[in-house]
Parts: C-alpha cells; structure tokens; sequence
C-alpha cells in the first residue's frame, strides 16, 4: 500500500535497497525482498513491530549478517553506488557508511573516552581534528564527559547507548545507521539525539536510516517512512503522509481520533491490524 | 629464572588473546615451526658455504617469512570465518591448527632433532656459600629474560598507547562491533599473528638452543599455561611476572617438598599454583577485571 | 596367495619420531631385502604393513587389532616398540595366539616361556641390562668390591620402560652393597633441571640413564650444566644411539652406554640392503642414516623373526604360517655363529638359542662410548648373571600367572 | 513427505515433553537400540560383514561407545554447565584406578592410629560404580574453585586436576599395588557370575551402560536440574538472580559429570585396554574428549555419540585409506599428512558449523520438514 | 477495581548509599514499596535506578543503609536468597539464557519451586513425571498470557528484542513473587508493544497482586501505570510521590523530564 507518490526518482540515491532477501542459518528466510531508498542527505524512518526485521535490514546493509551466520540471497544494496556485498566490513565503514547497533555493543573493557576513538579509526585527518570531534560528542553528552575514565562494561544503561551513539559520531559517516537510538535514554536525551540527526543532516548533509520504535518521534524528523512488516516493507511514503495516515496513527502513534489514550485503558484482546495475514 | 624462557611462549599467547580474544593453543606448534625453518635454512646455507653470520641473517629472514606465511593462512582460513565465535570454538579450532602445522613442519622440514646454538648455554653457580647447591644460573636464560624485557616493554608500549593497539583490544571485547565501526579484523588478525609469530621465532632460537629443535618443543605450549594465568591472559608484563613466579616456585616446591613427597612435583605444581593465584585474583595478576553487570 | 603378513607399529611422529623412526626403517628395509634378494622365505613373500601408533597405547591396541587377521594367515608376530603397548598386548597377544617379539625391552618377566608363551624379550631383558651396566661399573672401579658404599643413581623415564629395572636394581645394590637412587624423570623428559640439580647435591658415582627419545640429549645437556661428568653416566641400548647424543653436541663426548650386541657401523648386510633396497629405490631411510644404531636394532629385530618363520616353515611347510606356528619357530630358533655370518650379521651379534624356558635367547652386551664424532666399543662382552635374574623372574612371573590364572607350562615337556 | 509431523498433535504435555516429540525420530532411535542390542552381536557371532573379524567390534565399536560415554560426561559440564575442563581425562583415570583399587581389595594402613582400613575385593560391578562415586568426589573438589574462575582460566585451571592425578598415579605405588612397571592389569570382569571375556560380551557389557546412562542423563538435562545448568552457562549471575544457586549448579554439574566420565574411566581401563598405565588418560584424551564435545555439539547427548565416532573413527580411515589405495607415499608422509587433514578438518568443522554436527543435524531436519521448499 | 492496601510496607530501602571507587551511585537513599501497589523509579541516565533494584535482590551490597523485606532486614544478602524470598526481576539488557528456547527459560523461573530430588528427576518417572508436567501447566498458562505462543520452542537468542524482553517477564512470573523487579521493560517496543506489556504489568498486578517497581524513560508509561514514583538524580532522590505531583516538580522537570508533559 503506498501512502502518498513514490519517492522522486530524480534525487541522488546514497543508498538502495532492492529486493533483499536475507536467511539466517540456510533455514530461517527473514527478509523476503525488502526495497527501500535513501536519498543522499535524507533522513529515512524503518518502522515496524518486533520482529519486522528492522535489524536484519540494517545488518544487511554494514554487511554484518556474515558474523552471525546470516546471508543475503537475492537482491542488490547499492550504497554511494557501489554493491555492499562485495566488500568488507570495514570498507564499508571507510565509504562513509556506519551502524550504530542495537543493544548497547560498548566494548566493554575500554573506557568510554577510549571507545569513543575507536570510532575514529578509519579516518585519516589527523589527531586534532579528531580531538575536536571528541570534544563535541562531550558537548551532546556532558554525561559521557563526566564519566569518560570508566570503564564502558561498569557503565549505565544509558550511558553505554551514548557511548555507542558517540562512537559512530566520531568516524564522521555520510550516513548513518541508527537501531533503536533512543532506546533506554531519558527523554531529554531522547529530543537531544533527534536534535543532533537533524543538525548534522542539516549542517554536513548526513544521511540517516532509522530504524526506531519511538514512531511519534521518527516521523517527526524523518523525510520518509518505510514500514517493515513481517520481513516484507507494506508501506512507505513522506512521513508527514504517514503521520496522518489513519491505521499507522492508531497503532503505532497511539492516538485515537485527536487524544492519546491511557496505557490503562487499552483492551485487553486488542484487535490486530496485519497489512498482511 | 628458568620460568622466564617460558614467558616467551606465553607472550605469544597474550598477544594474540589481547587482540582477538583467541586462546591460541597452537603457539607451541608455531614455535617448533619457526625453530625449523630457522635451523634448516641456517644448515643448508652453511653448508652452501655462506658465513655463519650471514646465514644467521639470511635464516631468520626465512623464519619471518614462513610465520607470516602462517599467518596469513590461519587468519584467512581459520579464525577469520569465525569472526565472532565463542572463545571454545576459537580455541578448538586453534588445536586443529595446532596438528596441521605440526604435520606440515615436519612434513616438510623433517622430524629430527636439529642442533641449534645461538646462545652460550653454560652455567654458572652463585650464592653457593649461603646454602647447599646454590641457584644455578644458565648464561641461556639470562639471555632469554634480557630478550622477554625487550619485547614485554616494546610490545606494552604499542597496547597501551597506539591507536592500533586499542583497536586490538576492542576486537577481542567484541567482534562484531568492531566490524561495525570499520576496524579491519583481517588485516588485525594478521598483524597479530604475524606478530606472534615472530615472538615464537625467538622463543625457537632460545629454546633450540636449549633442546635442540624438536617435535618435543610443542610440549611448551602446556609449561607456558600457568605462566600465562598467573600473570593474567591480557597483560603482556604479566607474562615474564608468571614466569618468574612460577620459576621459583617450582623450584622452592621442589627443594622443600619435593623430598618429602616423591619429586617430580614441578610437573604439576605450577598449575595448583596458578590455581591458587586464581582464586585469590580470578583475572590472574595483572589480567584486565571480568566485567559482571547486570 | 604365498603371503605372510607382518605388521609393523612404528611411530614416526609424536617426542619419540626420532627413535622410532630410524628403527622402524631398519625392519621395514630388512623386509624388503628378503623379497628383493630371495623372493621372499622359500618363495613366501613378505607382506609388510606398517601402524602409525605415536608411542600411545591406545593407538598400539587399535593397530593390533586392526593388523592382526590380515593377510592369508593373519600377522605373524607384533613388534611394538613400546613397553606401554607390550604389557597392553601381552594378554591379548596370547589369547590371539600371535607371539610378540620385544627385542632388548617388554616386560622382563615374560622371558619365562612356561608363563608368557607369547612374549620374545629377545637378546635381553631390562634386568640382563641392569646386570649388565652394574658389571660394567664395577669393572671401572676395579672389582665388585669397590662397589660397596658407592652411590649409583637411575635417571629413568617414568613410565613401564623407565621403571623395569628398579628391581633388579634393587636386588643388585643389596647384593653388593651400593646405595641405589631412582630418579624419575617425567614423559617426555624435556623437564629435568630439579632432577640434576638434585644430582649434583648428591654426587653420585655412576648415573644409569634409562631414557628414550629426546630424554636423552636433554639428560646430557643438563649433565654438562652441573658439570657432572659424562663418562660416569651409562646409558642402556635405549639411550645409546646417534639422535641421543648428537643435538648435545660436543657436550655429549665421553658419554657411554650398553650395547644390545650390535653398535653402529656397516657389515655385510648393509651391501646387500644398499644393493638390492636402495638401488632400485625402495629403502625408507635417508641414505646416510644406514648403519646407525638403531636402524642396525630395526635389521637385527627383523632378521630374528624371518629366521623364526623360516624356522617354523621347517616344521609346517614352505607357505605362510599363523603366529602359533611361527611361535614354534621362534622358541626353536637357534642361530650360530654360522649362521649369523651366512645372514651377513657377522661381528654384529653373538649367537642366539631359544628355548621353552628362555625366550629371551642371549644376555650379552657391550658398553659403547660417543668421542663427539662416533661412537666407540670400550669393552669386552658381558653376560648377565643368570643366578641373579633367574629368581627374580620365577617370583614375578609366577605372581602373574596367580593373578591371571594362567597355568604354567611344563617346559621340560616341550621338545 | 516422509518426515513431516502433520497429522500428530499432542493432547497432553506428557507427549509434548517426550525425548523425541516426533514420531519419526522415536521410530530411528528404536531401530538403532535393535540394531545395537540385537543385530550387532546377531552378525559378530555370525561373523557377518563387516564383522568378519573382531577388528570392528574391538577396535571401534567398544572403544566408541566407551569414549561416547565419556563425552556425554564431559558434555554435561563443559556443554550444559559452561564449565570448561581440561581434566575429563583425570577423572577418568580417577575412576579407573579407584575401581581397580576397589576390585583388588583396599588396605590402608594407619599405622599412627594403630589401626587399619581393609576392603575386601568388591565385585566388578560395585567396583566400576563406585570408582565413578571416587571420580564424583574428586570432581566436587576440583569443582569448588569454579566458583570464581571462570571461563578460559577456569579451563586451565582444570589442568592442574589433570597433572596432579597423572603424577599420583605414576608415583604412588599404593595405586597400582606396587606393580613394578607401574602397568596394572584389570580383575576378572565377573558380572553376577558371568564372566565377560569375548569381544561380543564386553561389546554388550558397555553397550547397556552407555544407553541406561545416556538416558539418565537426557533426563537430567531436561529436568529441573538440567535448566540450572543451562542457566548457569548461558548467564550465571542472571541464573542466580532467579534463584538458583550457583554452588549447588556447578558443583552438581561437576558431580554428575564425573561420576559418568570416572565410570566411563573404568570401563575404559577394564574393559577395552585390561592393562593400563597413566598415560593411557593423558591430557591428549582430555582434549579428546573436548574435540568430541565441540564437533559433536555442546549441550547436546546425541552429539556426543557423533562427536566421539568422528574424532575416533576419522583418524582410523584416514590411516586406512592410503593403505587400501596402495598410495606411493612413505609412512612418515602419510602420517604427517593424516595430522594435516585432521587438523584441516575439525577447522573447516568447525566454521561450517560452530555449534556441531548436533546443529547440523537440526538443521537438517529442520529442512527436511520444510522440504520440497528451501524456506 | 483496585485499591492498594495502603497500610502495608512490603519493602523499606533505609539510608542506602552505594560506591564504586568515586562513582557514588546511591547516597543515602529511602523509600518504600506497600503490598499491591506499582511503584515507579524514574530519572536520568545514569542516576543510579539500576543500581538500586540491584541493591534490592542482593547482588550489590551497599556500603549503608538497610532494606527490610518482608519486616526482616538485613544489610546483604545473595541474590539466590532474595529470589527464595520472593523477588524477581527482569534486566534492563536482556538477560535471558540465550542456548535455551523460550520455553525452557520460563521453566528456569520454576526452579524454586520443584520438589523432587535429583535422583527422581533422572528417572522422570511416576510423581517426577506428575509434577514436571504441573510446572509446564503452569507456565503454558503464563505464554497464554503473554500471547507468545507460536514462538515456545525457538532459542531465543534467535527471538527479536522485543519478544526477548516478553519472554524474561515470564520468566520473572513463573517466579511467582510477591515483589517484581522491572528494569525498563518497554524500552525498545513500540506503541503497540507498550500496550500489551502495560495490559500484562497491570493483569500481573491485579491478578496476583503482585507488588511492582517499575524503572522506564517512557514518561507516558510511568505516568498511567504507576500509583507513586520515586526520582533519582546523580544517585540521591530528588522527589517521591504520586505521578502527577512527581510531573508537576520543578526540580524534577529541570533533571530530568525536560519540557512538562
Ligand atoms: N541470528 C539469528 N538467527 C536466526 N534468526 C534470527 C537471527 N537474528 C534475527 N533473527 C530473526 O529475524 C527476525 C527479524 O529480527 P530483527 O532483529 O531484524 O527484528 P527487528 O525488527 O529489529 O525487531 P526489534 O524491534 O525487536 O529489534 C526475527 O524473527 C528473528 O527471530
Ligand atoms: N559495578 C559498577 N562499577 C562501577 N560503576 C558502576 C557500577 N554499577 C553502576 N555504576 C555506575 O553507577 C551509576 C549508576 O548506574 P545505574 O546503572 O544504576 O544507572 P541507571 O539509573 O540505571 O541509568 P540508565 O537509565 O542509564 O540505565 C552509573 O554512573 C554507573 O556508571
Ligand atoms: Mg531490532
Ligand atoms: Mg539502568
């Protein structure tokens, strides 16, 4: 179902996703033909229940699936035109391209201030322009400032999803892949890292892909939306057609009509709407 | 100080478990590798008539070569696709190394014992007035601790400091992270091995010199565990700290035990003391703290 | 097919390859000589199939078993080369009725044929060799007198092997009043500083070394860092070879050890290996290597067993025999000096007879000492004194027969 | 359309719960019991191939299901309690000895109390399980430090079971009953009278131990206890913050798993090898048994049975098949290349499956029920 | 419909305070939890909420302060007696034993409660059978409950995070306690998620009177569930009270919440 017309195919594409395929294990088919676009300096919202396959997207796309016994079998991801697959990891962090994965992955044994360089180690800039970067991402989180010597495994939960966040900020991408960002941060921080998608999107032209359980949130800063259902994307459109979109206001933004209803009062077999059976 | 010949073998294995979270058991095997090529290439271009010194140089070049060879290999086959395994896996697989280099070293370099000599190995007795035997000291493993310093205090320098070195030890936190912020395992790995490869090399010539090269050299990998323990899988001066420990602990337990209890208790005293050391500190001395969070 | 089978369990890997390989090279090429030169014992061909077992006794029943039915008429006899796989196989070998020739090692007792009908200890036992070693020593002093209130030490490998001649040791210091001092040294003998160290406190007179493989050099070495004199160290036939004193290098000069009859060098046989073998490309060993010490045992061992099969096809006929006719030939076996001339074994070997109650046939030995260079005979032949093993042996021996609930053979009986 | 579970539903938990929940898999694994207990001794005493010789009974059957044994011992600890050790092999050899201590007759002597410990010979049976109870303990002893080694140092730490126990059977004589050479000899294996002795008897001998203790086992790990295991390995400070003690877990896991290798131990020295020395439980069959557990698949009783004939059988064939194919190679190449192939082949093993042939397995049925489409 | 006993104090966390080296994670802090109720903890990263439902199952130990459970207090206590006394909780990082399948995780949350002995559960015969098969009744009640079904037999390092999290409350509900610990259980879910795992916490709690404490950053959340909320900041408690005097607490807007919701 597609909400409103297809994104404009004139606009440079940073990254294309067509007809992704992907099986876990050789049994387990996850993705079954995802297609999804974002433009170069766009900011692309993946939305979807537990379980979508938001991850696995993203995984497919830094072409991490290797690592965890996950393959992409059919279709083709292009990033800045060039086919992921065919090469590493790393160099796809070196085009520009980097993850910021979900779960909180803070290499444990390094300080925070430590794990905050290592994400500057594709880049060739030399070591102050890497110290003032430092020292901006300690202007987003004065908390992380506060807490640079620890070590990252003794951290809070928040405080390692800043350090991750901080991380991928630090390889100065031209696209970022962000799971699940605000995912156990306190709600100012929340806005702040939305804050921070938009000026560095705004400012240095990166690009975002979102994949982000805080809908409201998501299609507030994203141009466009893609919703993941079941391994397969069932619809997408400009996230302010999403917004007002009548099914995905009642189940993913939680508002009835005009006024947003009590978590006391949902139902207890709430009916299920599946675009697909 | 005998301990300290062990330590060489066991910075191999802190090398390499730093950098990839790899308990490498097949250090002992590269050992005996690089001993072999060394001392086979040493012999024949002695007998082409190449000055020692020359085919010294000449060896030792091809002894380097070889291990990178290795290393090369292993991380392409081996331990690159099992990026972000568990550490059981990683270290059986690294067993299954263990039995492919022993085949090919002596496949190819032959199953003798080859004479080695490189250093003076005779001793000498100090201290023999202050009590009955005295401590021996063999001029080899004065110059075996001289050589572990010279590593140990180069090799920290680069963990503790360098931007590579910190790479190193975010990959053995975490592969797939590192992966993710575009840290090139392969060529890590490589570098490590490579570079453990090395430090067996000289392990080789200290210990060839000692037994002569052998199969009966891959038994090292099993003397170097507990020094590796004791001092702490991650620390690299915790190697030659382990080493020392169980240098003279070994020795006192033989002195003052040994008598009364049958001897032989070298065998297997490092490892209760390394057990003991355990269980006081569980990261061993100098190791990095086991994180528990919840 | 005209075929007897004959298995060999070699290792060629593993801390003992360097033993075990140059021995297992000798049979295999002794083998060999007999097809080539004579077609085989009176046209039965030899068919020979080696067993990799890596000195492990795991590995040695897994061989056995897989070797002993092949062929027309199943193995004819088992050299393990391993004290460990010989007293796992005694058991089995006898059930199996497949003799297990243990030349100069095994289990000492088992030179008793009424109990061990199976067992060769062929040319000499453990306690031949301690017997012997201990002549040798007294000798040096100057009488067995002199031994009295001497210190003599065993620096043995802990395992079956290492720890057969303890008791005859034992009996030995008794009778002659030595004060005796067992070291053991752990497999694979790489670990001996402690052992030394301890040596050098107590100064023994004479340290017997009963080591194998790479125990030996590192015996040698050690010995040179305490300064502990190489010509007061013996070893037994075990640690008298090429690979056990030539990675200690000049440290090694002066070094003496037993002899099992036969040292290193070239005789007769040698031209016809290199002539019949070699030449046409079939030998094992790196050319150089014929004539070591213990390429010449793997000859001697397997000359003994194709004189024994040849000795039984006397009796059974002209065509591959089972072991339990084979191990007719070899209790019957006798070889003279006529005999050992004709085989091209002269000068390595005395002469050899068999019999019901002696399956370990000859008790002589030499003593061999390494120049740095070569190895060199430095005495005259020894016997062992039988007056001294005899009781030892009826004592053990009977004991394994209670705990077995074997009954012994009547071997004046048997013709 | 063989394998499908269509058309079998499961009215209670009792058939839900079963070891295999689909009919299929109960129907193999009685057909295996019948071929094992039956069809094996049916065709060994009809000399049948491949049974024409005791080679296949002797030399892989027994020592297989006896090296099964033991892997699903070390199973328990390293692949359902997390337990990494180095020192199944001690434990084994703890069984072998204590059961050869106890069939010979103990006799401890304490002179300073003026008295003495006397056993009487136990028979064979008693002497073989208790000798697994003397492993048990020893097991709960070395299990103590796991309460704060973990991981890798615990592993090495585990080494110190294995070298401590190789050095007390070599050099305390009371052990082997003052043998001279130090090699002991197994008692008459006389169960209730019958005395086992051929190759068929001690083949049937194991063969009802491995399955009465494999089936125990299976029980144990998919019973209450066997969740705190699991639980222990996958999260031990999670598992205790649900309640289970990690004391009891571990050293439970440590008893049960010794127990089974010590047992396994016994039957190792009495039946197969009948005479033994301590190298015959080095650290080489420690790190045997490990191979077994990790090819076969961690955590897993069936994958011990497929990881023990892998690690045993392949080097046999590999030693076999140049011979068979008359290959012009020399001994000391081939064998130099069967350490290459094994070598190469537990890697490649294990990259293809780092969960084991018990994954690969599951995989396998997995697809077979989605079969004739690949997803 | 619900009406929280007021009266009764089923947990008393007295003056506790908390270091690691510099970093003081709790400074002396109080509150309680009565019987019935859902008790929220809110506040910025890092200030230390973690740390306190720690503290309360034993696995940290604070440096002062008392807890009393139950009307028994103690200083420290292991994790193991905290869960035999009645506490369970679920993990802000999912800690779900990641080699077993879901079901089998839930049925970990039984082990407290099995009776027979080890010997009997190798046999799994007779009462052994009978009273396994109750455990999995009753945890085929609790999957019911929290529709997950269709997913029972997968392992769940394969299960989504989602999903994951659902499975550990179930985990903590096979538990039966008196006191659940809820470490974030929302974080990572979608609207619609939310709802359902609201819909669970509240069943829970009306159902089995199961006491809660809740720790969540969805304000919303907190906000509709809980009767009081207790806030921290850099470790010290900054307010305590019912949701909407807690919302409208100027200290508490400045720290933590922002902009008012
Ligand atoms: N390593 C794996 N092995 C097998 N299956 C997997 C693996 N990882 C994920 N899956 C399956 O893939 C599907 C999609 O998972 P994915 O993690 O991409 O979902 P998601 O949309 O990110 O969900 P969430 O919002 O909960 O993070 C799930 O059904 C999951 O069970
Ligand atoms: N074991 C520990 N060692 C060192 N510091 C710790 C440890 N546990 C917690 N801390 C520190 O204590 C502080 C409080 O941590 P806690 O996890 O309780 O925060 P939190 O309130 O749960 O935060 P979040 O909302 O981010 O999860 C943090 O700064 C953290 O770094
Ligand atoms: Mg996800
Ligand atoms: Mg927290």
């Amino acid at each position: 179902m597609r909400v409103s017309t297809p994104k404009t195919a004139t606009a440079a594409l940073i990254l294309s996703v067509n007809n992704v395929e992907v099986v876990y294990d050789h049994v387990i088919l996850v993705l079954k033909g995802v297609s999804l676009d974002v433009p170069s300096g766009g900011i692309v919202a993946l939305l979807g229940a537990n379980g979508a396959g938001k991850t696995t997207t993203l995984k497919a796309v830094s072409n991490l699936l290797h690592a965890e016994r996950g393959e992409v079998t059919k279709g083709s991801i292009l990033f800045d035109g060039v086919e992921v697959q065919s090469l590493t990891p790393n160099e796809v962090v070196r085009r520009g391209c980097i993850q910021v994965m979900e779960g909180r992955r803070a290499f444990a044994h390094l300080t925070l201030e430590e794990n905050l360089l290592t994400g500057a180690f594709t880049r060739k800039d030399g070591k102050s322009a890497i110290a003032q970067d430092l020292e901006r991402v300690y202007a987003y989180f004065p908390r992380l400032k506060e807490r640079r010597a620890s070590t990252a495994g003794y951290t809070s939960g928040g405080e390692q999803q800043m350090c991750v966040i901080g991380r991928a900020l630090m390889a100065r991408p031209k696209m970022i892949l962000l799971d699940e960002p605000s995912m156990g941060l306190a709600p100012q921080i929340v806005e702040e890292i939305f804050e921070i998608v938009k000026n560095l999107n705004a400012r240095e032209g990166v690009s975002f892909l979102l994949a982000e359980q805080n809908t409201n949130m998501a299609l507030r800063y994203a141009s466009h939306g893609f919703i993941l259902e079941n391994g397969r994307v069932v619809m997408d459109g400009e996230a302010r057609a999403l917004a007002a979109n009548e099914d995905v206001k009642e189940f993913y933004l939680g508002v009835a009509g005009d006024k947003r209803k009590s978590f006391r009062d949902v139902k207890h077999y709430k009916r299920r709407k599946r675009w697909l059976a | 100080m005998s301990g300290v010949l062990y330590s060489l073998v066991a910075l191999g294995f802190v090398l390499i478990f730093k950098a990839s979270g790899v308990f490498n058991f097949a250090q002992g095997a590269m050992v005996l590798l690089a001993g072999l090529a060394l001392v086979r290439a040493l012999d024949l271009l002695v007998a082409h008539g190449v000055p020692f010194w020359a085919a010294i140089v000449l060896g030792i070049g091809f002894g380097a070569a070889i291990m990178a060879a290795t290393a090369w290999l292993i991380e392409r086959f081996v331990i690159g696709p099992l990026v972000n395994q568990d550490g059981l896996t990683l270290f059986m697989s690294t067993i299954g190394v263990t039995f492919v280099l022993e085949g090919a070293a002596e496949m190819i370099f032959g199953s003798d014992v080859y004479p080695l000599r490189l250093f003076p190995t005779d001793a000498w007795f100090v201290f023999e007035d202050l009590f009955p035997g005295g401590i021996l000291v063999n001029k080899l493993d004065v110059w075996g601790a001289l050589i572990a310093g010279i590593l140990v205090a180069g090799l920290a320098i680069f963990f503790q400091r360098t931007k590579t070195g910190r790479a190193l030890r975010a990959v053995a936190d975490d592969h797939l992270a590192a992966h993710s912020v575009g840290i090139p395992i392969s060529w890590i790995w490589f570098v490590v091995w490579l570079v453990a490869g090395l430090v067996a090399l000289v392990a080789a010539t200290v210990w060839g010199t000692k037994l002569g090269v052998q199969f009966s050299i891959t038994f090292l990998a099993l003397k170097a565990l507990p020094v590796l323990i004791i001092g702490g899988l991650t620390s690299i001066p915790g190697a030659i700290v382990g080493g020392l420990v169980v240098g003279a602990g070994e020795k006192i337990a033989e002195v003052y035990l040994g008598p009364s209890i049958g001897g032989g208790i070298e065998y297997w005293f490092p490892y209760v003391l390394a057990l003991a050391v355990l269980l006081v500190r569980p990261q061993g001395l100098f190791g990095e703290r086991i994180i528990e969070r919840i | 097919q005209n075929e007897q089978f004959i298995p060999i369990l070699s290792y060629r890997t593993g801390p003992y390859a360097v033993n075990g390989a140059p021995f297992a090279n000798g049979m295999a090429d002794y083998y060999n000589l007999v097809n080539e030169r004579d077609g085989g014992i009176n046209g039965v061909k030899l068919l020979v199939e080696e067993c990799e077992t890596a000195y492990a006794t795991d590995k040695g029943v897994e061989c056995y078993e897989r070797l002993k039915s092949k062929g027309p008429t199943g193995a004819a006899f088992f050299n393990p080369l391993s004290t460990g796989i010989t007293f796992a196989l005694t058991e089995k070998t006898a059930a199996d009725k497949i003799p297990i020739v243990t030349m100069g090692y095994g289990r000492a007792d088992s030179k008793n044929g009424a109990v061990f009908p199976y067992n060769f200890p062929l040319l000499g036992t453990y306690w031949s060799a301690a017997d012997i070693a201990i002549q040798h020593v007294a000798k040096e002093l100057g009488g067995f007198d002199k031994l009295k209130g001497r210190k003599i030490s065993l620096l043995y490998h802990d395992s079956p092997y290492g720890k057969e001649p303890i008791p005859m040791l034992q009996v030995l210091s008794q009778k002659y009043g030595f004060e005796f001092t067992p070291i053991p040294v752990t497999h694979p003998g790489v670990e001996q500083k402690s052992q030394w160290l301890a040596i050098r406190q107590n100064r023994p007179d004479y340290v017997l070394v009963w080591g194998w493989g790479v125990m030996n050099s590192t015996a040698i070495k050690e010995a040179a860092s305490v300064a502990y004199p190489r010509d007061k160290m013996l070893g037994v036939w075990w640690s008298g070879a090429e690979p056990d004193v030539t990675p200690a290098g000049d440290q090694a000069a002066g070094y003496k050890a037993l002899m099992l009859q036969h040292g290193a060098g070239r005789f007769p046989v040698h031209a016809d290996i290199e002539k019949y073998v070699y030449a046409k490309g079939k030998g094992l060993s790196e050319p150089g290597k014929i004539g070591e010490v213990l390429y010449n045992r793997g000859m001697v061992n397997a000359m003994l067993g194709v004189e024994a099969i040849r000795k039984a096809q006397e009796k059974f006929g002209k065509k591959p025999l089972t072991g339990e006719q084979i191990r007719w030939g070899l209790e019957n076996l006798i070889l003279t000096d006529a005999r050992i001339k004709e085989l091209g074994f002269e000068g390595m070997m005395k002469p050899v007879s068999i019999s019901c109650a002696d399956h370990e046939g000859a008790r002589y030995g030499r003593v061999q000492q390494w120049d740095g260079k070569g190895w060199k005979v430095i005495s005259d032949w020894y016997t062992a004194d039988e007056s001294l093993i005899e009781p030892l042996v009826a004592d053990v021996s009977a004991k394994y027969a209670a705990e077995k609930k074997i009954k012994p053979r009547d071997c004046a009986k048997e013709t | 359309m063989l394998y499908r579970e269509t058309g079998q539903f499961k009215s209670n938990y009792a058939e839900d719960m079963a070891i295999f929940p689909i009919r299929q898999d109960g129907i193999a694994l009685g057909v295996l019991l019948a071929v094992a207990f039956i069809g094996v001794p049916l065709l060994a005493t009809l000399h049948v191939w491949p049974f024409g010789t005791d080679y296949l009974l002797w030399a892989i059957l027994l020592p297989f299901l006896i090296l099964a044994l033991a892997a699903i011992g070390t199973n328990i600890l390293v692949g359902y309690c997390g337990q990494i050790s180095l020192g199944s092999g001690a434990f084994m050899a703890i069984g072998a000895y204590s059961a050869y201590k106890l069939a010979t007759g103990v006799h401890i002597p304490l002179a300073w109390l003026g008295i003495a410990i006397t056993i009487p010979p136990l028979p064979v049976l008693a002497s073989i399980l208790l000798g697994g109870l003397a492993a048990a303990g020893f097991g709960i002893a070395f299990g103590i430090p796991s309460l704060r080694i973990k991981g890798l140092y615990l592993a090495v730490a585990t080494l110190a079971a294995q070298f401590f126990f190789d050095w007390v059977f070599l050099r305390v004589p009371w052990f082997t009953n003052y043998a001279p050479s130090g090699s002991v000899n197994a008692p008459e294996l006389n169960f209730f009278g019958v005395i086992v002795q051929t190759p068929i008897q001690r083949y049937l001998l194991c063969l009802t131990f491995v399955t009465v203790i494999a089936i125990m086992a299976k029980n144990l790990v998919r019973g209450n206890l066997g969740r705190q295991w699991m639980a222990i390995r996958d999260m031990d400070i999670a598992a205790e913050l649900i309640g289970i003690r990690p004391l009891y877990a571990k050293l439970t896991a440590f008893a049960a798993s010794s127990f089974i290798v010590g047992v396994a131990g016994a039957l190792w020295a009495f039946v197969y090898l009948g005479s033994w020395e301590p190298l015959a439980f080095s650290i080489d069959r420690s790190l045997d048994l490990l191979f077994m557990v990790i090819i076969g698949g961690l955590g897993s009783i069936m994958g011990s049975f497929v990881g023990a004939a892998f690690v045993l059988i392949v080097p046999v064939m590999l030693n076999l098949i140049p011979a068979e194919l008359g290959v012009p190679l020399s001994t000391q190449t081939i064998t130099h290349l069967q350490f290459i192939i094994f070598g190469s082949l537990i890697c490649y093993l294990l990259i293809k499956e780092p969960r084991g042939f018990a994954r690969l397995i599951s995989i396998g049925k997995e697809k077979l029920r989605l079969w004739p489409f690949p997803y | 419909m619900r009406a929280p006993d007021t009266s009764e104090i089923l947990l008393q966390v007295e003056g506790v305070s908390l270091a690691f080296g510099g970093v003081k994670a709790l400074r002396e802090v109080s509150f309680n939890i009565k019987k019935g109720e859902i008790r929220a903890i809110i506040g910025p990263n890092g200030a230390g909420k973690t740390s306190m439902l720690n503290v309360i199952n034993g696995f940290y130990h604070p440096n002062h302060g008392a807890i009393t459970f139950k009307g028994r207090t103690r200083a420290r206590m292991q994790p193991f007696e905290a869960a035999r006394g009645g506490i369970a909780r679920t993990f802000q990082n999912v800690a779900l034993f990641k080699g077993m399948s879901a079901l089998d995780n839930i049925m970990t949350g039984r082990v407290l409660k099995v009776r027979r002995g080890v010997l009997w559960q190798m046999l799994r015969y007779g009462p052994a059978l009978k009273e396994e098969i109750e455990h999995r009744h009753r945890v085929e009640e609790i999957i019911d409950f929290l529709e997950i079904e269709a997913i029972r037999k997968v392992p769940v390092a394969r299960l989504p995070y989602g999903l994951q999290k659902r499975v550990e409350l179930g985990r903590a509900l096979a538990m039966e306690p008196d006191l659940l610990l809820l470490d974030e259980p929302m974080a990572g879910m979608n609207l619609e998620e939310k709802e359902d795992m609201s819909r669970f916490i509240i069943d829970v709690n009306n159902h089995y009177g199961t006491t809660i404490a809740l720790i969540e950053h969805d304000m919303a959340v907190v906000m509709d569930l809980s009767d009081r909320v207790a806030v921290l900041d850099h470790g010290v408690k900054i307010a305590d009270g019912t949701p909407d005097e807690v919302k409208s607490n100027q200290t508490v807007i400045d720290a933590y919440l922002g902009v008012a919701h």
